[in-house]
């Protein structure tokens, strides 16, 4: 009859340590002079019971019964000097485990006799809101402004349908012409740049008129009237009056700089092109 | 309910019902029925009167008890409202749609409606403008002397004062918030030209990207 | 806070600072603080000296002030508790073993989760720590700097608030929390309760930092 009961207690423990101080505390004296030996002697024998029940029990259970029996007979046997365990520490330890576990116990009952917010003692149900919000100001930022003018932007932009534009390309008879009229101002080296037209502002436009005064140079150069020179590869290419036979054209006569290659003037429009 | 059984209740327990109601209002989330009321009260003892007496009783008290829709709640009195209430200032952002159109304002003024909406791409609602307006960020600049004769807007000091600027100069260039062409060779002789970069294009400007209408 | 500027205000002065502060303290259902009592109050009135005064006048009225979780705040008086529960739908009791690991969360706080199990001498179910959580009571405090960095527990002011503690210093002392063979606590005076007296912390316990005069 007592063993269906017996079977329910050891359920309703939360663990060993919890048995073992409820067992302690039937000892009816202060925890600090519990008998270590009779606790364990006492817990063995409910464990003893419990498998009688059932044979299975919980692992923590029987570790705690294996090191308790462990314990006893330390506690028993006279201490062996050669021994490094302190049985007598190990047993004040777990008294000292019992107290702190029996000290929760207190203060979890201490904690429930009080008188609980929301239970026997009520708070302001419908709290008053005081704060009263003024969102009249305004949260200005100007990182914000510019974010926002620069993504209206770009998604006008990315909006409008691309319509190619209208060139005007500066042709090689251009470039001829303007580097002819130019040329007898020329006091010594110049830049090829500085032959190219004024108020170019696209890109591609630039390029082409870059292009087209390199083919009129290397033409010109040809004809003898001009000397071209380059110092390293994609270095300025320099443009000056020629010292000697101006009128002459050399069949063969290749001006200093790259064109000593022997490369036609094709070929290095498209070197301009792919830089 | 019924009639009050008794007009004039024993005045200990009609003082506890007292007690109990005040307690019961106050811990009530919600204005409380006088129906309910009675179910806490010890037999005998009638709501309407208990809460009549409090009504009489907290009239004058820094929080009385009031009747409101439903039922009796307690109430801070109002005179008590200015020293208590803590203003708080919770600014609201613009929306997006305005904060867009203040800046092509900024950045374009003086500029009609139509034209707003030409550079966002995207149709403005009068209520955006209204907006602004109420704020006093921007102002009325005129009208433009075309067909129509639509309006021109423009910043006010408030705007300037509102994103702490000295004055519209110190607004970014447009050139620095979107990357739109720049100019090659804007400035020829100032280039230095055994540089050798200057003969790469920069990623940026990728021919079929390029702002239609370019602007300088 | 320091010394009254002024021992004896204007009694005109005070009386209007005591209803500032009983209408601030009662609007809120959460404890307010001295300091913000002060911001509310007229310049030369000091907001202990007119909490002081409240806790007074207000003590033995069905709402009373009781300074609790580091602040003020009005609540229903004990004794009512019978009437109210019967109309106000009260929630259920935590089970033991919630209370238990609360009650190691408040002495040994910041403790790990490894840390209150080895004192239970049990596992922790997550559930139980989670009805914690839900409830306010507890919360973490960063990590323990051990392998797997366990997350660490502390109490909350709403946990002292639940509890009606002013602080965590109401907690009976730890010398104090002896079961057998000697009774630990003396029973107050006034509180009736079916939970056993003896844990109730006497008016004694309260340390010297807080008002002298105890609420309860």
């Amino acid at each position: 009859m007592t063993q269906p009961v017996l079977h329910l207690r050891l359920e309703g423990f939360e663990g060993p340590l919890d048995l073992l101080l409820d067992l302690a505390r039937a000892q009816k004296v202060d925890l600090e002079k519990i008998s270590i030996v009779a606790l364990v002697d006492q817990f063995l024998a409910v464990l003893d019971q419990a498998r009688r029940v059932r044979l299975e029990l919980a692992a923590d259970w029987l570790v705690m019964a294996a090191w308790l029996a462990w314990l006893k007979s330390r506690l028993l046997v006279p201490q062996d000097p050669e021994e490094d365990v302190d049985a007598e520490a190990l047993a004040t330890a777990l008294t000292e485990r019992l107290a702190e576990l029996d000290r929760m116990r207190l203060a979890a009952a201490f904690l429930g006799g009080r008188q609980l917010l929301g239970r026997e003692i009520f708070g302001r149900g419908a709290a008053e809101n005081l704060r009263v919000e003024d969102r009249s100001g305004l949260h200005a930022e100007l990182p914000a402004l510019l974010q926002a003018y620069a993504a209206a932007r770009r998604r006008a932009l990315a909006r409008r349908p691309y319509v190619p534009k209208h060139r005007k390309l500066w042709t090689v008879q251009d470039a001829l012409a303007r580097l002819g009229g130019m040329m007898g101002a020329l006091p010594g080296w110049a830049v090829l740049h500085r032959f190219l037209p004024e108020g170019l502002i696209d890109p591609v436009e630039q390029r082409a008129a870059l292009a087209s005064t390199l083919i009129a140079a290397l033409e010109t150069a040809r004809g003898g009237t001009i000397e071209l020179r380059q110092e390293r590869a994609f270095g300025p290419i320099l443009v000056r009056r020629a010292l000697l036979a101006p009128e002459r054209m050399p069949e063969e006569r290749a001006p200093e700089g790259r064109t000593a290659e022997g490369r036609t003037a094709e070929e290095r429009v498209a070197d301009v092109r792919a830089a | 309910m019924s009639e009050p059984p008794d007009p004039a209740p024993d005045p200990a327990l009609f003082a506890h019902a007292l007690r109990i109601a005040e307690a019961l209002v106050f811990a009530s989330d919600r204005p409380i029925a006088a129906a309910r009321v009675q179910q806490a009260l010890p037999p005998g003892v009638d709501a309407r009167a208990v809460l009549t007496a409090l009504l009489a009783a907290t009239a004058g008290r820094p929080v009385e008890l009031v009747e409101v829709a439903g039922g009796f709640a307690f109430r801070t009195a109002a005179d008590l409202a200015p020293a208590l209430t803590r203003v708080v200032e919770v600014p609201r952002r613009l929306p997006r749609v305005a904060m867009e159109t203040l800046a092509i304002i900024a950045y374009h003024q003086p500029v009609t409606r139509p034209e707003i909406e030409e550079i966002r791409g995207a149709a403005l609602s009068q209520a955006t403008l209204e907006a602004l307006l109420e704020h006093g960020l921007i102002a009325p600049r005129g009208r433009k002397e075309v067909p129509g004769r639509p309006s021109l807007w423009g910043t006010t000091p408030r705007f300037l004062e509102h994103f702490g600027l000295q004055g519209l100069s110190d607004l970014p260039r447009r050139e620095e918030l979107v990357s739109e062409p720049r100019p090659l060779f804007q400035a020829p002789e100032a280039q230095v030209l055994d540089a050798p970069e200057v003969f790469q294009a920069p990623e940026a400007r990728v021919p079929g990207l390029q702002d239609p209408e370019s602007p300088e």
